[in-house]
């Protein structure tokens, strides 16, 4: 069943969809569709918004990378947003106070987001592990204690500096960025590269060993993992700090290749985007990288609508509407599949003539 | 030999653990217990702090008053979940719920308002129903689409609706609030009693006092769902027949349930239950009128109230009251007072410990005492506590508690589960 | 049509036909559930239907209930052509149904699941319950209807289940494989309760692959092979032999083991196990010991719920018990097993086939190749080190496949889609390809056809030729007598006794498991 | 059934309320001369493309965005500037979406581009560079370091001394308090000013003191009913006039104030005649008023004039960037205080400090 049909045509189905009805949306609004869309796709032509798009896509994956890794072991990290902001001022604060040699530091940087991030999953994944805590609840709750955090440690009085009105960490020192790739005006983050890597990582374990088998396995079924051997509580240990940690670098794009530092004014809502993303590219490395994809240019579609005065939440109705029409596409095409191979199931027992041993020699399927 | 008399007396025992028929203590009656506890622990802090907004009317009228959204959320996910569908959308449905009661308000008066916000709430839920009953859709993608969807479209209906009225896209005009009232009669001597300040005499009437004042018709009726909810789900054979969809559709089917109908039923109802808790956002007076991003993710600590709560209407109640509580006490009475829930924390916990202890329960006393002890270090070393984090103490207890209480969460068996009619 | 050698006995005169399907037709994707299937049974009748596994049994009559719609085919009731769109539908036609894998809320009380659905009937209130407790009286079901379901043992499941189809009125009632969780004392319960109801007019259709229970209490029964009918015969004058080979064309196997192979090397030495349980005082698990043998095959009866499941599962790691179990390896090293986790345990040498296969032995939605690797994901040729090897655990799938019959399209399917034989079928080939010193075996055959019985058993006895040693547990008593050489009887978490399968009759075995024995020493009477 | 909103029968009743006040009225303020004198010289604008970029809110929000739009509609009608585009921030837009805004606009070639709002302060930074022939001004912030950037910045704690002041002088209880929406630098400096004016009015006034939200959390400026407990709460511990500088959550604070007959003193612009308030207006003695459409049209105009030399560096009480709303008339008894103070604020006798000193 994996034709280009069952893969491919729900998700340009969804699209074509989402099209549709926001067309309408924009109609009813008194805007030009056929506008709103030509620039939609005019301004991935226009300056650095291609690369912006696959610079911001980019952390659209490593959040949604964070969250699929928890729904391989039916956890809902709902957290990725509170881990990631808890890895990124934390980061922030020591990368910024480090001076190391040029790579040494990028690296160093990189360990204490992971750590960090597994630190505030930890919270969660423990709670859940020993006291039975939903990780649902604990992870809500997490995500807006962070917002807390975020501000004692950035303050003027801790560790922030106050530049105009605003305040952030110390700016990281040149040794500690990761330099960008010029493309055209624009520049890519080099962190693209390692985002990339990470997918990989993340396919190859959880396809290729050991561990990956035993996270899915208890994911499907905690009880045949516990007869076959998989400890289900450290399996849920394990992959809460794992997700943890791949939340703590979803701020490093940004961090070390742009900003440098993190204030009260650095983007929040990127774990929320995750889920979405996760759940859009069906847990699977390169479906999270269209779905990113997908998710960055909606983004970016909603910036370059408003010059054309059309207004832009209708980027946000598609994004839920895509979201949507996605699985319900997934769902219809695989319900005609199933209905297309009973027929053929029919007819060749028709033409079989009523032998009653022909009808399914293998016993079952 | 026969049968009868080989099986009569084994009957019971072929279970294994023989539960003896034990006594269950009635819902309501530990829910009452578990209140007065909670009043006399805070009584003691009170008394012991010399910080009486821990039982203050203010407070416990604050109280009320930011857990009613969460509390009507929590609700909407109760009748969802309890019909087998996961309900991470409430946030949008919330959302939609807002534009609807600015909007009925504005053209039709609060009552308008309220059945708008409701119609459109339920809307939300029934996109939800048609995706996770009819399309079979993973009821969390489905949540988080509508969550989406609940956001953009309120957006851009305001933008398009509200913008003419108000002149901003994200604010509607004003709209008429709900009248409050007040047993002013009894109030008056809870007043006075709370003034004499007795030990748990005044704390009690102080906080009865806060949730007879000023009592909006909604807030009525969102208490009143409360039981309301109760008796429908457990005491009716439409809700037996709507949680047997959550317990175990394909049973349910096979007894001639319509498990789909119920569904249907269950998600608009708990998307109307959800709008509602968008209108006490929006109808309350000292409220907001409709106002971007106003719903600040209380559909999320809804659905946590309602885990909290074990999936039913009492857990809920005490779910949503507690952060409404913790988060009254800290908007209300700041640092100190969330300093004085602390103490009353530590009182707290050497009541369950002197529990553990009677119940030979070595270790969990053990860590009940060093928890205390941790507690007290804090209040005892600090004046103040940071002052960013204060505000996010409702969030802290919540963990707290759970972390404490111990968890025997049951949600409805078959929930989240896809079904299908004719596929088992 | 097919079936030459069925004696076709379909007499006119067997009085008013209370169901009849004709031609019923039913596909699935890639299967043929049904195909052209006649069946009639006459009113007042107890009448069988037996039949491989996956042979269509429960697809017809969920077909009958209205839980499926048929792609071709009539039905009448009672002479009257109906429609049966939805079980509501068939309730109305006064059929019920007591499904194969129970339909019972767990976390619905007693009284719940019965009213559910029939709430029109009597309400949910007094007279309802009046009803309720007129009905359980009939059955012999004792629990309170405000008890939790799940609170409930598995012959009480089957007697809400009863109650549940008779508060509905049925007269037509189906019973899909009811026996196969019961003992024999159970099982004559629940006949007598068929029998009597059956003299108030009832008529039963009875599902079972034991055939002499079809023998013992059915009028009339039908054989389906392969999703079609191969005929209808008279269980008082066929024989199960007879009734076997109609449905597969074998003879019938029988689990007797040849001779001894019993050494005196112990392998599995439990001492002294205890296992407690929160929230009940009592011991689940109350100072067992035993020693199994390599070559030995210990059978551990008892009534379910008695801590047979918690025993294996003590045994293999998944829960923490007091006392000692050693295992002794091949090379003859002594292990004590409780320092050890589960999968440190298989390691060791031990093979598990789980009492719930789809639970506890397979990930259903992966293929089977995946499904191979569950529980060896440490082990050649599944895994090497960290990794695993995706070509020797295909491979080796082929290879169980191939020797154990496993009938499936490829190993690519997933487990699911697997009739339960041939799941189970895959896990014991699974199971033995370890190298097992030690084999745990709960219900191997449970629900599996009488076919893929016979190659279950055989496999076990040439490991244990081959020096294994075997814990078995099982319900089915033919099985345990047959298979093992030493019996053990497990009584609310105590070994109760031992039994000489050489001598022990199933009735012997079933009053001892019922503790009746026990009872009646106490007592000082006779029961 | 409760009697509705409060009657504010201390409503006007201002003689009374001296007894809080403790410092002597400051000297009468001399005759004004602030005000832009240079206002009757004609100036031609046309040529002027502007852009708004509006930070999250945009267009309507009745705070600084809208007064940052009537700058630009007064240099329309003023100047005969024709071409005004405005872009708005999405609250959870990145930091890229807001230099491909400003990119955007630069590249279709709009000078000069007005950022409104100190998030826009690395964007700006990024951006101008690129474009050196453009203009570019950033409200709110004068860290952008560059030739074609202009900051707007204000003096906050001035306008929220004389609000402080004014407060004093209106407490009857000698009681007042101050919301702010979130901790930010920013919303810091009114309470710096408001703060510095309670005391510097009267020795013994008590002040409520508190924010809704942390620095980072932006829902303080969104949450009325937060606002409205949390003033609910000041004004039972005392307070009777509330300054709150809490965006939107404002409005939470005036129903507050009417329901418990108490006062409440506005923020950024004239919230006495603002529309979502007006059911609380009478409560609003006056408003702090944070003039950032002067600041937008003294930009322009001085930009049309070619002489952005003359625009002062920070928009305060002296240039009138800065200043207190009278509508509804209840500080009209105390007007010669509050110039008084203003007077010496301009004069330099007071400083007020941006920073909160507690
Ligand atoms: N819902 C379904 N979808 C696809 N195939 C099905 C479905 N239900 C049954 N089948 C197929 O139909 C065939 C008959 O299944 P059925 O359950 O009727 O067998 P059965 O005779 O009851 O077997 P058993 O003795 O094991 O209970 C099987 O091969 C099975 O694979
Ligand atoms: N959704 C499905 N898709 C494919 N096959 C299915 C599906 N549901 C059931 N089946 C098939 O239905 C068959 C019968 O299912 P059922 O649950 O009745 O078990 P069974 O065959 O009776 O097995 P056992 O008697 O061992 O319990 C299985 O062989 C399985 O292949
Ligand atoms: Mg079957
Ligand atoms: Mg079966």
């Amino acid at each position: 069943m994996s034709s280009w049909r069952t893969r491919l045509l729900p998700p340009l189905l969804a699209i074509v969809f989402a099209v549709i009805l926001t067309a309408i949306a924009l109609i009813i609004s008194g805007a030009d569709p056929l506008q709103a869309y030509g620039t939609m796709i005019g301004q991935l032509f226009k300056g650095s918004t291609a690369v912006d798009t696959v610079n911001l896509a980019t952390v659209y994956y490593l959040s949604g990378l964070a969250v699929a890794i928890g729904f391989q072991m039916n956890l809902f990290n709902i957290g990725v947003e509170g881990q990631y902001r808890f890895a990124a001022i934390v980061t922030a604060i020591i990368g910024g106070a480090l001076q190391l040699p040029p790579v040494i530091h990028v690296i160093a940087i990189l360990i204490v987001a992971v750590a960090s991030g597994m630190l505030y999953a930890a919270i969660p994944a423990v709670l859940k592990v020993t006291r039975g805590v939903s990780e649902v609840i604990s992870t809500i709750m997490l995500n807006a204690i962070v917002g807390g955090i975020v501000a004692f440690l950035v303050n003027a009085d801790q560790f922030g500096v106050q530049t105009g009105n605003n305040i952030a960490t110390r700016e990281i020192a040149e040794t500690g960025r990761i330099p960008g790739i010029p493309i055209g005006s624009g520049e890519l983050f080099g962190f693209v590269l390692i985002a990339a890597l990470i997918g990989a990582a993340y396919w190859f374990m959880l396809n290729r060993t050991r561990f990956g088998f035993e996270l899915k396995a208890s994911g499907e079924s905690t009880t045949a993992a516990a007869a076959g051997g998989v400890n289900a509580k450290k399996m849920t240990l394990i992959a809460m700090l794992l997700s943890g940690g791949v939340a703590g670098l979803v701020a490093m794009p940004e961090l070390l290749g742009r900003d440098f530092s993190y204030g009260i004014t650095s983007t929040q809502m990127y774990g929320f985007t995750g889920i979405a993303v996760a759940l859009l590219g069906r847990n699977h490395p390169a479906g999270i990288a269209l779905g990113a994809l997908l998710w960055a240019f909606l983004d970016r579609s909603a910036v370059s609508l408003e010059q054309i005065n059309v207004s832009k939440e209708i980027a946000t109705i598609m994004q839920g509407v895509i979201v949507l029409s996605v699985v319900i596409a997934y769902e219809i095409v695989r319900r005609a599949e199933l209905a297309a191979e009973q027929h053929r199931v029919g007819r060749a027992l028709a033409g079989n003539g009523r032998k009653g041993s022909s009808v399914s020699e293998g016993g079952a399927v | 030999m026969t049968t009868a008399d080989v099986l009569s007396p084994n009957t019971g025992g072929t279970t294994m653990p023989v539960k003896p028929p034990k006594r269950r203590i009635p819902g309501w009656l530990k829910g009452a217990i578990w209140g007065l506890l909670a009043v006399g622990v805070l009584a003691i802090a009170s008394y012991a702090t010399g910080v009486n907004t821990l039982t203050s009317t203010n407070t416990a009228h604050t109280a009320l008053r930011l857990a009613l959204p969460i509390l009507l959320c929590a609700l909407g996910g109760l009748w969802a979940e309890r019909a087998g569908v996961i309900n991470i959308g409430l946030e949008g449905m919330m959302i939609l719920g807002t534009w609807g009661a600015a909007w009925g308000a504005y053209h039709g008066g609060v009552w308008a308002g309220l059945i708008a916000a409701v119609v459109f709430g339920a809307l939300g839920g029934l996109l939800h129903a048609v995706a996770t009953v009819t399309f079979n859709v993973n009821h969390i993608v489905s949540g988080v689409a509508i969550n989406l969807l609940g956001l953009g479209v309120a957006k851009y209906l305001a933008n398009l609706v509200f913008t003419p009225l108000s002149g901003n896209p994200r604010q509607s005009p004003p709209v008429p609030k709900f009248d409050t009232y007040s047993a002013t009669f009894l109030s008056d001597w809870l007043s006075d009693l709370e003034k004499m300040q007795r030990v748990f005499i005044s704390d009690l009437a102080g906080i009865l006092n806060g949730l007879i004042t000023e009592v909006a018709p909604l807030t009525m009726i969102a208490i009143a769902l409360v039981p309301i909810s109760y008796l429908v789900l457990w005491r009716t054979r439409f809700g037996l027949r709507l949680r047997s969809c959550g317990e175990n559709p394909v049973a349910a089917e096979s007894l001639g349930v319509n498990v789909y109908l119920h569904k249907y039923v269950a998600m608009i109802i708990s998307g109307g239950l959800a709008g509602m808790g968008g209108a006490s956002l929006v109808l309350l007076a000292g409220g907001a009128d409709y106002l971007e991003n106003q719903t600040n993710n209380r559909g999320y600590i809804g659905l946590a109230a309602m885990i909290f709560g074990n999936w039913r209407p009492g857990g809920l109640l005490g779910g949503a009251a507690l952060f409404g509580y913790a988060d009254g006490l800290q908007l209300a009475g700041g640092g100190t007072a969330v300093l004085a829930l602390l103490y009353g924390a530590v009182i707290l916990l050497a009541v369950i410990v002197a529990v553990q202890l009677f119940r030979r329960q070595w270790i969990a006393s053990a860590l009940g005492v060093v928890g205390a002890g941790a507690l007290y270090a804090i209040y005892w070393t600090n004046d103040d506590l940071p002052s960013d984090l204060i505000p996010y103490t409702a969030h802290f207890v919540t963990l707290i508690v759970l972390a404490v209480a111990s968890q025997r969460l049951r949600p409805p068996k078959a929930d989240g589960a896809l079904y299908r009619r004719g596929e088992d | 049509m097919s079936a030459p050698q069925a004696e076709v006995t379909d007499a006119p005169d067997r009085g008013e036909p209370a169901v009849q399907l004709t031609g019923i037709t039913k596909r699935f994707p890639g299967v043929v559930a049904n195909s052209d299937v006649n069946l009639t049974v006459t009113k007042g009748e107890v009448h069988a239907v037996c039949g491989e596994n996956g042979a269509g049994k429960s697809t017809l009559m969920k077909i009958l209930y209205g839980m499926q719609q048929p792609d071709e085919g009539d039905i009448a009731i009672n002479g009257e052509p109906v429609k049966l769109r939805n079980p509501q539908d068939a309730i109305k036609a006064g059929i019920g149904m007591v499904h194969q894998h129970f339909m019972l809320a767990d976390n619905l009380t007693v009284g719940e699941n019965v009213f559910l659905g029939a709430e029109n009937l009597h309400g949910i209130g007094r007279a309802a319950r009046a009803r309720l407790a007129e009905l359980a009286e009939r059955v012999g079901l004792h629990a309170r209807p405000d008890a939790l379901l799940e609170e409930l043992g598995v012959a009480d499941r089957q007697r809400v289940e009863i109650v549940k189809v008779l508060y509905r009125g049925a007269r037509i009632i189906i019973l899909d494989e009811p026996t196969a969780v019961l003992v024999p004392q159970e099982v004559d319960a629940l006949f007598e309760t068929v029998r009597a109801m059956q003299k108030d007019g009832f008529t039963f259709i009875f599902i079972s692959h034991k055939l002499d229970e079809v023998r013992a209490i059915a009028d009339t029964v039908t054989v389906i092979r392969r999703g079609t009918t191969v005929g209808t015969a008279d269980p008082k004058t066929i024989t199960s032999r007879q009734l076997a080979e109609m449905m597969v064309g074998t003879e019938l196997p029988s689990p007797e083991t040849r001779e001894s192979t019993v050494t005196d090397r112990p392998v599995l030495r439990l001492d002294d196990v205890c296992l407690s349980v929160e929230g009940s005082e009592r011991n689940v698990l109350d100072h067992i010991s035993f020693t199994v043998h390599a070559g030995e095959v210990l059978g551990i009866a008892g009534v379910e719920g008695n801590g047979q499941t918690e025993l294996v599962e003590t045994i293999m790691g998944m829960r923490k018990g007091g006392g000692r179990i050693e295992l002794t390896g091949a090379d003859g090293k002594t292990v004590e097993l409780h320092k050890l986790g589960t999968l440190a345990r298989r390691e060791a040498g031990i093979g598990y086939i789980a009492e719930d296969r789809t639970r506890h032995s397979l990930l259903l939605r992966q293929p089977l190749w995946v499904n191979r690797i569950l529980g060896y994901q440490t082990r050649k040729p599944v895994a090497k080190g960290q990794l695993l090897d995706i070509d020797g655990a295909r491979e080796d799938t082929r290879r169980i496949v191939e020797e154990y019959d496993v009938r499936t399209p490829g190993i690519d399917v997933p487990a699911a889609a697997l009739s339960g034989g041939n799941q189970q079928k895959l896990i014991v080939g699974r199971e033995l390809s370890g190298n097992p010193v030690l084999l745990i075996a709960s219900h191997p055959t449970r629900g599996v056809d009488v076919g893929a019985q016979a190659l279950i058993w055989e496999q076990i006895r040439q490991a244990r030729a081959a020096g294994l040693a075997v814990l078995l547990v099982s319900a089915d008593l033919d099985e345990l007598i047959g298979l093992s050489d030493t019996i053990q009887v497990m009584l609310r978490g105590r070994l109760a006794g031992e039994a000489d399968p050489a001598t022990v009759t199933p009735q012997e075995l079933g009053s001892a498991m019922t503790g009746a024995s026990e009872d009646s020493e106490e007592n000082g009477g006779t029961a | 059934k409760d009697s509705g909103a409060g009657n504010n029968n201390n409503a006007g009743s201002g003689d009374q309320s001296a007894s809080c006040v403790t410092a002597p009225k400051p000297p009468a303020a001399p005759a004004a001369s602030s005000s832009s004198a240079q206002s009757t010289e004609k100036v031609d604008g046309s040529k002027l493309k502007v852009a708004l970029a509006f930070d999250v809110g945009g267009r309507g929000d009745a705070s600084f965005n809208d007064s940052a739009a009537a700058g630009t509609d007064k240099a329309k009608a003023e100047l005969g500037v024709t071409t005004v585009t405005e872009s708005t921030a999405a609250a959870t837009e990145d930091e890229a979406a807001k230099s491909q805004r400003l990119d955007q606009l630069a590249s279709q070639g709009f000078s000069p581009i007005i950022a409104v709002g100190f998030a826009y302060a690395k964007a700006v930074g990024a951006i101008a560079p690129k474009y050196p022939n453009t203009q570019f001004a950033i409200v709110d912030d004068d860290s952008v370091k560059a030739p074609n950037v202009t900051s707007l910045v204000f003096a906050e704690e001035q306008g929220s001394f004389l609000a402080g002041v004014a407060a004093a002088y209106k407490s009857k209880k000698c009681h007042v308090g101050f919301v702010g929406g979130v901790n930010t630098p920013l919303i810091q400096k009114f309470e710096a000013g408001f703060l510095q004016g309670v005391k510097a009015a009267s020795t013994k006034a008590k002040i409520e003191d508190e924010y809704l939200t942390p620095a980072g959390d932006f829902s303080g400026f969104q949450d009325p009913a937060k606002g409205n407990v949390k003033a609910a709460a000041q004004i039972a511990k005392g307070a009777d006039v509330i300054y709150h500088a809490a965006g939107a959550s404002g409005k939470g604070v005036f129903e507050a104030a009417k329901s418990n007959n108490a006062f409440a003193i506005g923020v950024d612009s004239d919230q006495y005649n603002q529309k979502t308030v007006e059911a609380s207006k009478d409560v609003i003695i006056t408003s702090m008023l944070k003039r950032v459409d002067v600041a937008v049209f003294d930009y322009l105009r001085a930009l049309a004039k070619g002489d952005l030399t003359s625009l002062p560096k920070r928009f305060d009480l002296k240039v009138d960037g800065i200043g207190y709303a009278t509508s509804g008339g209840k500080v009209d008894d105390i007007k010669d205080v509050l110039d008084g103070y203003k007077a010496q604020i301009v004069s330099g006798a007071i400083t007020v400090s941006d920073k909160p000193q507690k």
